[in-house]
């Protein structure tokens, strides 16, 4: 088995791995810095994100106000010290990434433009179009050429997290193209791998969003934190469950039933004004006009299409010019996957699955509780979403986060002592159990499996959960982990660019991770946020301001334990949309 | 995966496993299909219910991350934005992009594009370091159009596939990468252009092109990367002539 | 690691695209014949009015003119083909703020190659 | 990197091109067909006298020199091309013989203009 040698390796090359890279070299040129990813890094989910990034930028916003939008955005759960952390570093970031190239919309005097997303007082959104994640992601990566101590390590499988008395010693990972066992040797490791959406039937993520750092920590023995909080995204292709970003509903875009009713102002998120409202109808937060979509399809209002209920996305009255300027991206697929022409026609969505709250539980510096292993980005819990994150919120936490987590990594790595003995003692038996799935003769289809473990979280997990559903759940996906331990039959038994066998890695983790989802879900007897309880509907500030940990117990369900929330400035209030919003100013 | 309408479609893909076969064949499968659906779909479905071991790469489905290019009917196209109604009742044929070795199935290595893209410096290279505490550097409107349209290369490898001079001639840059540079010499934020002129003026820059431009034919976002290699053959030459007249610095 | 290259080997027939292509460039040989037929025409003027009557002689025969309708016919594709890249060698021109679009640049070449024709036809008349 | 010699031919490539895409297809009509058989323009139109005196005068002489030389350049710098994508293994080297070739035809022109008086 080969052995690389470096000092800090990043595990994922998304938009907080890549950023995590850089400032790691950043740091000490002289540092190796292993970037192993299962994609080449500008294939990573993050370009598919599209509305852009949070930062206080203009003069009438504050950093107390983005403050106060994101811990209320995230009912209470989030813990304020990183709020306060992140939104104090935003912008320094987001000047960064255009000093670096991204072309960021402009002012007609050629200062950078903001927008509005849901949840926010004042427009603060930097936009690239509606590729913001791309031209994050790109810019990101191809800057990263710039520093010869970043090695690449693209198509490269990372399978386990090598630990050794306590202590991180690297990872083991598979070469795509041959597959061979490969160990990445370093006193530190980043795990910057991304969300988990794929556990979930309909979702917006791409392919490879698949929990695999989550599962891997948590068999390490970290614990994910918050992990019943999986925001449902209010507008997705019918079918495809494609993103239409939040930035149509910034840009003024309008939803209705199909009586061509706004139905927003039924649930709490009224009035209606002839102009766009603050925080108000269609920019109120995410989890409520999911929310709102389940009660209306329940009263029967929604459009009955051959892919199942969806409301109308309306943009016609943007005009024309506005639409192919501001949402090129947008009218693009709509058109594409949709055959739906925005400029005339209002365009059919529903909610999917998009973005996971929780993950590695990490503090502000991005530590987790293993020395030397670090998280940032969506595998990570850092604590600035809470229980409902706010749109572009997240594509900021990246460049944030992800600087935090390799100049600590960097600065681990400067500082640890070299350990001796060998990491193969670990890697070995990990990779003979492996190869061992290559040889199974007897089994299940891996789809079977996988196709059961999404509709099963589909079902209990949901928009809306009860405590029998959740159980229900909970049930099955121990059932599917023992059907998956007795054996996956592979159709392919070779070993180069075996990606069958890589997928049946994953439902691996998918399937603890989504155990870990699933009964954080079960033992919180609250609504807050993105998790909504129809047999606990109200917010139980006295027994549930608190966060959740799913720690692994082997083959047994995962132990649920708790830890305080950091409040520091603002103490938990009603959420209050709509109502005393101000005019928006639409740029 | 939706229920269908009783409609099968036959896909004929180039299979081929360094660890067994010499050469390529090709192997049909018959995919029941509904009109939503692509030809990535198709390719999920085989590897779901049919063969398992059936290779190629995919991540988006949605057009943006450039994974899943590949040659439909010879063809160059992103398989997640292809739909299989468009081939009924006929049928269709899968190929991995051409131009490039063939790793396994559909799935090519790119590693010489990734190597081209290191060599065109693909990073703003300012006149002076910027502080962050400066804040943005001023761009207008109009100033951003001068890059912006090449500043939309997904990196698919499409105009690649499309480019018989990239197929004649590995040496070529190639329209991709080129397309990139130019990007970054457009750019006004970018003080880079005269180093990475030494690159557009060798054989290998942007010489290899004969203006075939099927490449920008086949781009799925229209980045026109013809134009930014064309482009480039004039200021190739006026640096030529021109260091004559006025020597810079780093000629 | 073992992989599988395809050989380039009659690219060229594969795509209509490349059809097109191909005929573009072969316009070449007729155009470098063209130039030949000039220069040896250029020759026979030098060396006196017998010499050049008789290559005017020749350029009558049929075959001088068949060749000479398929050389202007394939050269017209050629002018086609090379207005309409035109404008992938220029930078964005701009009137204003608008950039001139692509179809200008070609209706720009055609409409100079139609006058500058004209020009030519009036001329040797 | 080495700086390629390419910008010197493939601005008489240019040159040739563009001045064949501008007057080519109308140049070869008159000189191939029209005159010929007499159609639109009397046979005498390339009367010995009359070419004689074209390119006995200075604008006459340069107007044969560019278009002589221009589609030389223009046609073989492509000929090169397309053999080497017909898949003749003509290496970088070959590229000097065309050219070489044009610009032996472009003297031979030049020459004999000289000659013409
Ligand atoms: C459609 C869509 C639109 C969005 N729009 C916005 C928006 O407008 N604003 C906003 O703020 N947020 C948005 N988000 C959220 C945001 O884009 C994501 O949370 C963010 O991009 C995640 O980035 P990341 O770097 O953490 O992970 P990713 O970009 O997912 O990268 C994960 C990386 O890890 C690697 N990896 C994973 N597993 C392994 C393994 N086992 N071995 C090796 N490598 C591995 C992958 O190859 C990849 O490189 C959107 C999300 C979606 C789905
Ligand atoms: S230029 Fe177009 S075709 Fe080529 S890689 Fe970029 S996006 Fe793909
Ligand atoms: S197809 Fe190739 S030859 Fe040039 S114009 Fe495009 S790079
Ligand atoms: S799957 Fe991403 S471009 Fe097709």
């Amino acid at each position: 088995m080969q052995i690389i040698q470096s000092d800090v390796i990043i595990v994922g090359g998304g938009g907080a791995g890549l950023r995590a890279a850089i400032a790691a070299s950043e740091r000490d040129s002289r540092l190796r810095v292993a970037l192993v990813s299962k994609v080449v890094p500008m294939r990573s989910h993050t370009v598919a994100a599209e509305g852009g990034a949070a930062a206080v930028t203009r003069g009438d916003d504050s950093l107390q106000y983005h403050f106060e939008d994101t811990v209320s955005g995230g009912d209470w759960l989030c813990d304020q010290q990183a709020v306060e952390y992140f939104v104090a570093h935003a912008h320094e970031e987001l000047v960064r990434l255009e000093h670096w190239g991204c072309p960021w919309g402009r002012q007609p005097d050629g200062h950078v433009n903001v927008r509005y997303f849901g949840g926010m007082k004042v427009p603060r959104t930097w936009y690239a179009a509606d590729r913001s994640g791309f031209h994050i992601l790109h810019t990101l990566f191809q800057t990263s050429h710039k520093y010869p101590g970043i090695k690449r390590y693209d198509e490269y499988f990372c399978v386990e997290l090598l630990v050794d008395d306590g202590h991180v010693r690297g990872v083991l990972a598979i070469e795509i193209a041959t597959g061979e066992f490969v160990v990445f040797e370093a006193p530190s490791v980043v795990f910057a791998t991304g969300g988990v959406g794929r556990v979930f039937r309909s979702n917006t993520n791409a392919g490879t969003v698949t929990g695999d750092g989550m599962g891997l920590a948590y068999r390490a023995g970290v614990a994910l934190r918050d992990m019943e909080f999986m925001q449902y995204h209010p507008t997705c292709l019918l079918g495809t469950g494609i993103l239409m970003t939040e930035a149509c509903r910034g840009e003024g875009a309008v939803l209705t039933n199909k009586d061509g009713y706004r139905y927003l102002q039924d649930y709490g998120l009224g009035p209606l004004d002839p102009w766009p409202r603050p925080k108000a109808m269609e920019l109120g937060p995410r989890d409520r006009l999911s929310q709102a979509f389940w009660h209306e399809m329940k009263k029967g209002r929604t459009l009955e299409t051959p892919q199942g209920p969806a409301v109308n996305l309306d943009l016609r009255h943007l005009g024309a010019k506005k639409i192919h300027e501001r949402l090129p991206l947008i009218a693009e697929a709509a058109k594409t996957f949709s055959g739906v022409d925005c400029v005339r026609e209002p365009i059919p969505v529903c909610p999917g699955v998009h973005y996971m709250m929780g993950g590695i539980l990490t503090n502000v510096r991005c530590e987790t509780t293993l020395p030397g292993l670090y998280a940032a980005g969506e595998c990570a819990s850092v604590g600035i979403h809470g229980a409902n994150r706010l749109g572009s919120n997240s594509l900021t936490e990246l460049v944030v986060f992800g600087r935090v987590a390799g100049e600590q990594a960097a600065q681990f790595a400067l500082a640890a002592p070299r350990r001796a003995g060998s990491v193969l003692r670990q890697a070995q038996p990990v990779a003979d159990a492996l190869l061992g799935m290559l040889r199974n003769t007897e089994g299940e289809r891996l789809a079977a499996v996988r196709d059961e473990m999404r509709l099963s979280m589909e079902k209990g997990a949901g928009i809306y959960r009860t405590q029998e559903h959740l159980e229900e759940t909970c049930r099955k996906l121990m059932e599917l982990r023992s059907r998956y331990a007795k054996g996956i039959k592979l159709d392919d038994r070779g070993r180069a660019f075996n990606t069958e066998w890589l997928t049946a890695i994953e439902l691996r983790n998918m399937l603890e991770v989504s155990q870990a989802i699933a009964h954080s879900a079960l033992e919180r007897r609250e609504s807050r946020g993105s998790h909504q309880r129809l047999d606990h509907e109200k917010r139980d500030d006295v027994n549930f301001l608190k966060h959740s940990l799913a720690c692994r117990r082997g083959d047994e369900v995962p132990r649920i334990d708790y830890m305080p929330v950091t409040i520091t400035k603002s103490s938990p209030r009603a959420r209050v949309y709509g109502g005393e919003g101000k005019q928006v100013v639409l740029t | 995966m939706n229920a269908t309408n009783g409609k099968v479609i036959a896909i004929e893909c180039l299979r081929y496993d360094p660890q067994t076969d010499d050469a390529p064949h090709y192997e049909t499968y018959q995919v029941p299909f509904t009109d939503d659906m692509s030809v990535l779909q198709g390719l999920q479905y085989i590897k779901d219910h049919l063969d398992g071991s059936l290779t190629f790469r995919w991540s988006c489905r949605m057009a943006i991350c450039g994974s899943c290019g590949g040659m439909v009917n010879g063809v160059p196209r992103l398989s997640c934005e292809t739909f299989l109604r468009d081939f009924y009742p006929e049928g269709l044929r899968v190929e991995p992009l051409t131009h490039f070795p063939i790793q396994r199935d559909l799935a090519v290595d790119q590693t010489d594009f990734l190597v081209k893209l290191r060599s065109i410096k693909p990073y703003i290279i300012p006149e002076a370091p910027k502080p962050v505490t400066e804040g943005t550097f001023l761009q207008t409107p109009q100033q951003m159009d001068e890059y912006y349209q090449y500043s939309q290369c997904i990196n698919c490898l499409l105009c690649y596939a499309a480019c018989p001079q990239y197929g004649l001639d590995r040496e070529f840059t190639g329209p991709g990468a080129l397309a990139l540079l130019h990007r970054y010499n457009a750019d006004s934020r970018d003080a880079g252009k005269a180093e990475r002129m030494e690159l557009v003026n060798a054989d290998e820059g942007v010489w290899g092109c004969t203006l075939v431009s099927y490449c920008s034919e086949v781009c799925p976002k229209s980045i026109d990367p013809a134009r930014a290699v064309n482009q480039n053959k004039v200021e190739s030459t006026k640096d030529y002539f021109l260091r004559f007249v006025a020597p810079r610095r780093n000629g | 690691m073992k992989t599988y290259t395809r050989t380039m080997n009659g690219w060229w027939r594969r795509n209509p695209f490349y059809l097109w292509y191909t005929l573009r460039e072969w316009s070449s040989f007729f155009l470098t014949a063209y130039a030949l037929v000039l220069l040896f025409g250029l020759a026979r003027l030098a060396e006196g009015a017998a010499q050049y009557e008789a290559w005017r002689a020749s350029l009558a025969s049929p075959g001088a003119v068949i060749f000479h309708a398929a050389a202007a016919l394939i050269v017209l594709y050629h002018a086609w083909t090379w207005f309409k890249v035109m404008h992938k060698t220029l930078p964005f021109l701009r009137i204003g703020a608008r950039r001139v679009p692509d179809s200008a640049i070609f209706a720009a070449g055609v409409a100079s190659s139609v006058v500058l024709s004209l020009l030519l036809l009036w001329g040797f008349a | 990197m080495k700086r390629s010699n390419r910008p010197i031919f493939w601005s008489l490539f240019g040159a040739g091109g563009m001045l064949s895409a501008l007057v080519g297809p109308m140049l070869i009509f008159i000189t191939g067909i029209a005159v010929p058989l007499g159609f639109l323009l009397p046979r005498d139109t390339m009367s010995y006298e009359r070419v004689l005196a074209f390119a006995q005068n200075g604008f006459g002489k340069l107007a044969i020199f560019v278009v002589i030389g221009g589609f030389l350049f223009h046609g073989l710098h492509r000929i090169y091309h397309c053999l080497h994508e017909v898949g003749l293994p003509l290496g970088h080297g070959w590229m000097a013989v065309f050219h070489g070739l044009a610009a032996l035809g472009t003297l031979v022109a030049l020459y004999l203009l000289i000659v013409i008086g």
